[in-house]
């Protein structure tokens, strides 16, 4: 058995492994598949201040490869959460790591201050990067100064693990993270899903109720890689790679990549196991190549 | 679950029984639930497919699946052979309900596809002491599935469009409405048909659940891709559906 | 038979579909497989004003529905197109388009007025994304006054219709059309490729010799889909749609989001005879939805 | 084109053999060229797949394809079953040449799935006039391929790694090398293996061709992805080869 253990903020994670906000519930959906403790990390869906109805249906529509969504940040709101959810949640033997959503800055600090009140939430990821809700999310992560304002506003009343989740849909991933970084954020999270559309063809309509959604999967791949890439070699801090992995190989290229940890999103929808099945197949890549221990394969690429 | 496919047989153009059954005993279901598939070899098709429980048969440890090909997912269902393996996820969902009254005659309408769930609902009816009554309606006389099936736990009614067999008409228009009184109705099927049999059923304040489709990314609740809008706002039809009781929902009725 | 003409600058269309730059060779390779003056329009190799050796093998990675490639824009030069190119592509009856690519604002210009001799080329797409040669192309192609110093310069000395080629790798491709468009480009063609990367986890090696790629085929559809309807809306010159079109279905999308023309590329490979087929679809579909006119149907999305 | 398949034979467990037909008569194909082949129904296989011509009979109007399975994608196309389609774009790249000088004896190299375009180039030298000579080299016995077919047109030598047919060790210690001397060789198997074969001929001056492999996207000469570094600049392996003569590399040899 290698030593899969990485070290993200302040957290140790046991493995690298981590799923993606908005795609595996609060974790108790998977509990009948498999023991949630045995994952490095699990992000929640994403919470905001005040509960959300989140977008009319249609959400979804299938892509090659992929998948678009538009569900709007869909939750109950944060002190839901607290009273409700975490009491459930905060014995399983894993980090807790709630994904803070919202449209303005006083409302990030607001859901923030609430989780920081959650011992057992041991890091926040903030979402700047969300398509789906009209003013929000992704005006922030698309702009390197507004990306700056908001990490400041939230590392002021956040003192544990400060986790910045990165829209890809921008020119300059690199300058975002670096903004996010200089104002104190101790990971930065990427990719959340790229802006993108689906059209009906007989119906002259979009699929979407919204137009446009976010898109994901293993279509999305080659872009996140490349993104993750860039920002590994431009930031300090440690870098979340995420965008269509689909098993213990997508994985390795991400770490690879110079991912320090990575994250399972749309992949539980097709396999609920993905994840163990990730964490068992690194361990097996690394006995296999000989490394003792994830971290040498960490931007282990060969240029 | 790996399954392992005993049968496939082609009911018509459109439409395949496929049966299924494992080493282990299948988990406990009940009707109105479903399963979401990994269709193996598709190319677009890169989610699961979620598919009603048509059957259940404790005895022979078997499951089936009514399936009508759709487009390239359920397409390449159609060509499973016997002994081929598909891996499912289910049970998934919520189920029909008994009715509360003490009425025990109800009526099951299935529209097209929509007859798929009612086989399994009817027949643990009937187990249960109730008298179903079938109401099936097809586009023409080929599209009328499972009858001898069906006949074996109630009366079966249809319609067709072309009138090729049954009652010439929509689902909504068979007589049986007018002639009979139900305890309960249960529908699935388009939607359109089932907003009329919900009219109907409002009208004559007999309690009715319907079973709705929706786009799906998980069928196991946590995608929040499936919502329909309801009395208590937005909610997943794969984990608190697919079974709606109509005074729930926000349709014009 | 429905009217499939469309207007593009100058060009009378015979229908909406061309080749994209890049994926049609010469066209020439393709007579084998159906009479090319059936196309709208054919836009040949990206074409700079020297000639390029390319980037080295490998340069191709497949990926989930799509590829990534690094050709960098390997040609003989205008001159060598002019003179022993041109000469056999001349009688065709379709409008032949030069792709012209370069990395100094000189060389464009340069090569425009070289290609702006030859009587039947009768238009021009300026490339000013592509992401894989060092400098050049992209670069101009993610900033706003960048692409418009460039369309300006290369307006000045070319009458005729100008196109030119935005890249999908911005924040806002809105903003890079509207500079086009007001430095005088008479359309605007959308998307060029995603910028990815590839690895491969056995050899921890990059799969392509340039590290990161131009990503294209139907995993990039959603992407380029709602740049087009954003651009459609955006700017009053007519939009050319690409990225992902695999068949007639796909096109018509395109239309119906905004765009008057579109581009075939990587679908080529997979089915050389798919422009023609295209083609075919539209006409069947507008038949079968009883439009007398594929410009009905341009933009005419029902939101 | 659109082919179907008369036969599917597995030669071994990654070997399979395809044959395959038309109404209409085959275009005219030489050795060394290859076709490009789309697999349906494997998702990851968005690309068509390069495949050497083994084999063309123009009295059956047949097309052999020797295929090892590699991936996923030449994994389907082993499930083809006689009957099924299969569409090619055929045939593509250029082809092996003729000796310029009057020597007779030839030598045609295979390491692995190598000799997959060697069955159709020495039946054709064959009937040329010449004397092939077929050198393959193997893992094991069971990874020798065509043995029958080969011996129809010439003398067969092998070489296997483990030593269970012929000569145990690579393909260039075989002793024939040795023995022998041979008017023109041509190589197809990994790129180590024809490094050396290059470096045998070279050192001979014997005049030797190599059949390349590149990561091609489209076959046919359009994309530019598929470029070897010659002496003359970048070249498409897809229309300028796969054949290369040695002399026109950049190889260290
Ligand atoms: C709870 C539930 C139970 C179902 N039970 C059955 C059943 O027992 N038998 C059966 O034949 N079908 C059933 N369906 C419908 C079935 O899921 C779709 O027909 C199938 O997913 C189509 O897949 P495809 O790849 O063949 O077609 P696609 O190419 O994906 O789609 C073809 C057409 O079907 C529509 N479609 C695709 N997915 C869905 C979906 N999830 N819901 C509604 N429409 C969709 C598309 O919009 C398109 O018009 C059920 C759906 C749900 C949600
Ligand atoms: C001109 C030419 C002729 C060929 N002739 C034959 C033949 O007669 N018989 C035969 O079995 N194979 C032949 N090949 C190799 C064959 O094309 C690949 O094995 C096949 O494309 C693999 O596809 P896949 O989907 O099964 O595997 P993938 O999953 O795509 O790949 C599996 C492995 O094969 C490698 N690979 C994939 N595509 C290629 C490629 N185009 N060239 C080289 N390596 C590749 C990958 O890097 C990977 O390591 C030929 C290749 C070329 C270029
Ligand atoms: C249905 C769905 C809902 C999502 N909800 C959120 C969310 O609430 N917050 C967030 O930061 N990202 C959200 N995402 C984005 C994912 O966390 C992830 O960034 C993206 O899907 C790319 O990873 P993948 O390709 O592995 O899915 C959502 C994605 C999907 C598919
Ligand atoms: C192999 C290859 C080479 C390309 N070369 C060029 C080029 O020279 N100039 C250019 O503007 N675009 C080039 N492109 C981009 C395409 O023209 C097109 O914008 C892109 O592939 C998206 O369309 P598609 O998904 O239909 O392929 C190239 C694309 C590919 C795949
Ligand atoms: S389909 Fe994912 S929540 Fe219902
Ligand atoms: S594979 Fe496209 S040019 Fe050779």
């Amino acid at each position: 058995m290698a030593d899969l253990r990485v070290k993200i903020g302040q957290l140790d994670l046991k493995n690298p492994v981590m799923t993606a906000s908005g795609t595996f519930g609060y974790g108790e959906e998977f509990s009948d598949f498999f023991d949630i403790s045995r994952l490095g990390g699990y992000i929640v869906k994403g919470t905001t201040l005040a509960p959300r109805q989140g977008n009319a249906y249609p959400r979804m529509a299938e892509t090659p490869a992929g998948m678009l969504n538009a569900v709007g940040l869909q939750n109950k709101g944060v002190h839901y959460f607290a009273d409700e959810i975490y009491p459930r949640l905060k014995d399983i033997d894993s980090h807790l790591i709630v994904n803070v959503s919202g449209s303005a800055i006083e409302d990030y600090v607001a859901c923030t201050e609430k989780i920081a009140e959650l011992e057992k939430v041991t890091a926040i990821e903030l979402n700047i990067s969300c398509p789906n809700v009209k003013q929000g999310g992704m005006a922030f992560g698309t702009c390197a100064s507004s990306a700056g304002d908001i990490v400041r506003a939230v590392r002021k009343v956040y003192p544990k693990t400060l986790i910045v989740k990165l829209s890809p849909n921008v020119t300059d991933i690199t300058e975002i993270a670096r903004a996010a970084e200089a104002e104190g954020a101790d990971s930065v999270s990427l990719i959340n899903t790229l802006l993108g559309m689906a059209i009906d063809a007989d119906k002259r309509r979009p699929v979407l109720s919204t137009v446009t959604g976010g898109l994901s999967g293993p279509c999305v791949k080659p872009v996140a890689l490349r993104m993750v890439w860039q920002t590994a070699r431009a930031v300090k801090i440690p870098v979340i790679g995420l965008g269509g992995i689909m098993n213990w190989k997508d994985a390795v290229e991400f770490l690879l990549a110079g991912a320090t940890a990575i994250q399972i999103g749309t992949a539980n929808f097709i396999d609920p196991e993905v994840t163990i099945k990730t964490i068992d197949g690194i361990n097996e890549y690394l006995n296999k190549n000989g490394y003792s221990s994830v971290s040498k394969i960490i931007g282990a690429l060969e240029i | 679950m790996d399954l392992s496919v005993t049968e496939n047989s082609s009911l018509n153009e459109n439409c395949f029984l496929l049966k299924l059954t494992s080493d282990q005993k299948l988990p406990d279901m009940l009707p109105g639930q479903f399963a979401e598939i990994k269709v193996e070899g598709s190319p677009p098709t890169f989610l699961r497919r979620p598919i009603s429980i048509n059957n259940y048969c404790t005895e022979t440890n078997e499951l089936w699946l009514l399936v009508q090909k759709a487009g390239d997912g359920t397409r390449t269902m159609g060509n499973l052979k016997k002994s081929d393996t598909l891996n499912l996820i289910f049970p998934l969902g919520n189920s029909f309900s008994f009715p509360e009254n003490n009425s025990k005659s109800v009526l099951l309408v299935g529209g097209g596809i929509g007859t798929a769930p009612m086989l399994f609902w009817g027949k643990y009816l009937k187990e249960k002491g109730y008298s179903p009554n079938f109401l099936l309606g097809a586009r023409s006389a080929s599209d009328l599935l499972q009858l001898d099936d069906l006949n074996q736990y109630g009366t079966v009614y249809t319609t067709t469009e072309d009138g090729s067999y049954g009652e010439k008409g929509l689902v909504t228009q068979h007589s049986i409405l007018q002639d009979k009184n139900f305890g309960f109705i249960y529908a699935c099927g388009p939607k359109p048909m089932m907003v009329a049999v919900a009219r109907y059923a409002k009208t004559r304040s007999v309690p009715c659940e319907v079973s709705l489709e929706n786009t799906m990314a998980c069928g196991f609740g946590v995608c929040l891709c499936c919502v329909e809008n309801t009395v208590n706002g937005h909610i997943c039809v794969c984990t608190e559906g697919p079974v709606f009781n109509i005074n729930e929902l926000l349709w014009q009725i």
